[in-house]
């Protein structure tokens, strides 16, 4: 069975994202989608702290220590680029003017509940940060996530079984194994990668999956 | 490579639609897409539900939306004004409907439909006629009125600058209504007396980001100093 | 008995508005007020379609046709001011960022209801604007009227009989005859003109006026 | 003269009573008013409520009063952060009330407060553990969570420039949740590099207006400089 690195998954991704739109990439690897939009197409990059217009990491020595995003890391503005509050930039993800919202997932059901933000551990100190509104606000959700767990447990689930982000917010999911439609009838396989069948990622998913249309 | 210009004031609003709710821009004098409307009265398109500040006076702006009668309604706080007669005309007979609106709630109605809100509580009106038949609530000892988001199909906007991208910044008062209508319309249309080139407006200073716009226009006399 | 012409009752009003107050002056008589506040005091004007620090009228052949008052006039920009969207101006105003709303009324009640929007003639078009909000949000309300209609029937009523801009907002009312406060014991007069007696103002009033404390 | 300046970092906090609310500015490291959080934590005010989207890192800023056992309760969206020690030890010790908020949430319940809203429906976090207690509402067929407005007893700010008149201007992204606290706390404190006249600001720019602010102070290093 062929699973893809990341980056490849972050490239699946990337090719998907249309001229024009406006996209919030998620901390961690959704950023690394970015790397990989084709230089043809114009992409404005949203953060959530208040900026629209992303640019790429600055020249060494070059950094503002304000201007960061909202994974905490130096950043540029690109020219069309600007700044607003924090109320602004969540009136922009809540109001639904995003096109897409690339986000990592612990967990995705099969109606397209996301868990993303918190695991069953109550131990662990809990942070949710801009998650929760992106799930609900942006037009489109895609998850990047690798198909399973490091243990190859099934991620995809009839139902999280982790503390939800939102419901019903995922409208397509790339994995390592395929990429997934969350349709009205269930979960739709739109492409699986060369070499996997669709017994093979069925077998690793923990709900029916339909074939591709 | 994004460009929101377009060059035809007739195709900037070709299609609304009989019966879309169009949100005009504008306080008073200040503010107001003129040649927009002017399009829109060209246009054509009836039953039309306007949500603006004022009603327009004399044969200007709304008025002459109002005149040629295509607006079945008006959401709005102040229309009656010196001048106002089409307003006038056509309320006293009974011919357009008005839902009169605290002008902040009309503002923060206009505002929660493009953050996502699905509703608030404002202490303005409670306990007016303006409150009647509305949602209220007392909050820790002080009365509420609920109001709903006000979202719309279009906004026709003025600002004085744009970029391709859409971003705008306004000049002086002429910003009224105009940065919180573009958050609230599935098609935002912004008249302008200049389109720059993307990167000339100062990013500290842009009002309107441009993910909130659609289309811009410049207007016709100054066409020629923007190109 | 003394009668104040309108421009002495601004100029009353003037008197109380303190150094470095953030002030709302209403349509009509009470933008008045600003003519006559004292030349050592730093008054900061808002105007609600989105300006503070309103300046004075410009000269003949330098007006900015964008750069109006609530009440449509042509204005200026002191240095210092600024300008903001309609939902930010009515967020300073509903949130208790103003010192004072200096307001015209038709009526007020004795626990401090305004009447100012609107007539029992329902053939008369209504209209508005920000006097809800502002009767609601400035910290003080200050009334600025006639004591009573041009018939001299009085003003100032146990209860409001014209509709309501907002229930209990009244803080002072400065007429042509007095200057009453609001209080929770009920209006007590704060200032009787030279020439006027208690009676005199009493028997003009539709509720009774306590006296000065 | 109206002139909010103020010349001691001391001074600038000194009113700040056990018990308080405060808001403090800043996005990561991005926006934060390190010199005015070091001036509260040696005033040394207890039992206080920190709003604020993280919790400090290391020994600095907000980790240095949660060192000191300063703070009660802190209201949240991001407390957990590479380097978050001091947050982590006293929440796993029990010694530290954390509400957890939806960035959008506590951003849009900290403007509320500011713009005298009473409460607003919000889809975010509908069907998930953080709306657990709080009224819903389903509207037009949508879930949403029922939030209040959430005011401060003083807002602890950073701005790149302000003038006497407590006008302010950001670099960046230090914007964040700066102007939304100014506008919900009873006194809001500002720290910036320099302070200009009154008048060299640019009226367009402003982005927050100074009737949000009570008090401008200039940083140390930066004092000179601004003089």
């Amino acid at each position: 069975m062929q699973r893809l690195e990341p980056e490849q998954i972050a490239q699946r991704v990337a090719a998907d994202i249309p001229d024009g739109a406006y996209v919030n990439l998620g901390i961690g690897l959704p950023t690394m989608v970015a790397n990989y939009v084709p230089d043809d197409r114009e992409v404005i990059y949203h953060s959530e702290n208040g900026i629209l217009g992303v640019g790429p990491a600055p020249e060494p020595g070059t950094e503002n220590p304000e201007l960061i995003n909202a994974g905490k890391q130096y950043v540029t503005l690109l020219p069309g680029g600007c700044y607003f509050d924090n109320a602004e930039s969540f009136a922009m993800m809540r109001g639904g003017h995003l096109d897409i919202a690339v986000l990592g997932a612990f967990q995705v059901s099969a109606r397209g509940d996301l868990a993303n933000w918190a695991t069953n551990n109550d131990k662990y100190p809990p942070a949710v940060g801009g998650a929760m509104d992106l799930a609900v606000g942006a037009k489109q959700v895609f998850v990047l996530m690798r198909h399973t767990t490091k243990d190859d447990q099934p991620k995809i689930l009839e139902q999280c079984d982790y503390p939800l982000t939102g419901q019903a917010v995922v409208k397509r999911i790339y994995t390592d194994l395929a990429v997934i439609d969350v349709t009205d009838d269930g979960l739709r396989v739109r492409e699986l990668y060369a070499g996997n069948s669709l017994e093979d990622v069925q077998a690793l998913t923990g709900v029916r999956l339909l074939p591709p249309a | 490579m994004i460009d929101k210009t377009i060059d035809s004031f007739s195709e900037a609003v070709n299609d609304i639609r009989d019966g879309d709710t169009v949100m005009i821009g504008g306080f008073g004098s200040s503010g107001i897409p003129l040649e927009l409307i002017e399009a829109l009265r060209l246009h054509g398109a009836r039953e039309l539900v306007i949500v603006s500040n004022n009603a327009g006076v004399a044969e200007e702006g709304i008025a002459s939306l109002l005149r040629d009668r295509l607006v079945r309604k008006i959401v709005c706080s102040f229309p009656r004004s010196a001048g106002s007669i089409w307003f006038e005309r056509l309320w006293e007979r009974g011919e357009l409907e008005l839902e009169l609106l605290p002008q902040g709630t009309l503002s923060e109605r206009i505002r929660a439909a493009g953050a996502g809100i699905g509703g608030f509580f404002t202490p303005t009106g409670y306990g007016t006629r303006l409150a009647e038949g509305k949602e209220t609530r007392v909050i820790d000892g002080r009365g509420y009125v609920l109001e709903a988001p006000l979202p719309a199909d279009f906004a026709l906007l003025k600002a004085d600058r744009a970029d391709q991208w859409g971003n705008l910044v306004y000049d002086t008062a002429g910003r009224n209504f105009n940065p919180i209508m573009a958050t609230a319309a599935r098609t935002t249309v912004v008249e302008v007396g200049q389109i720059v080139p993307v990167g000339d407006l100062n990013p500290e200073c842009v009002v309107t980001p441009g993910i909130f716009v659609n289309r811009v226009i410049a207007r016709k006399e100054n066409r020629h100093a923007a190109a």
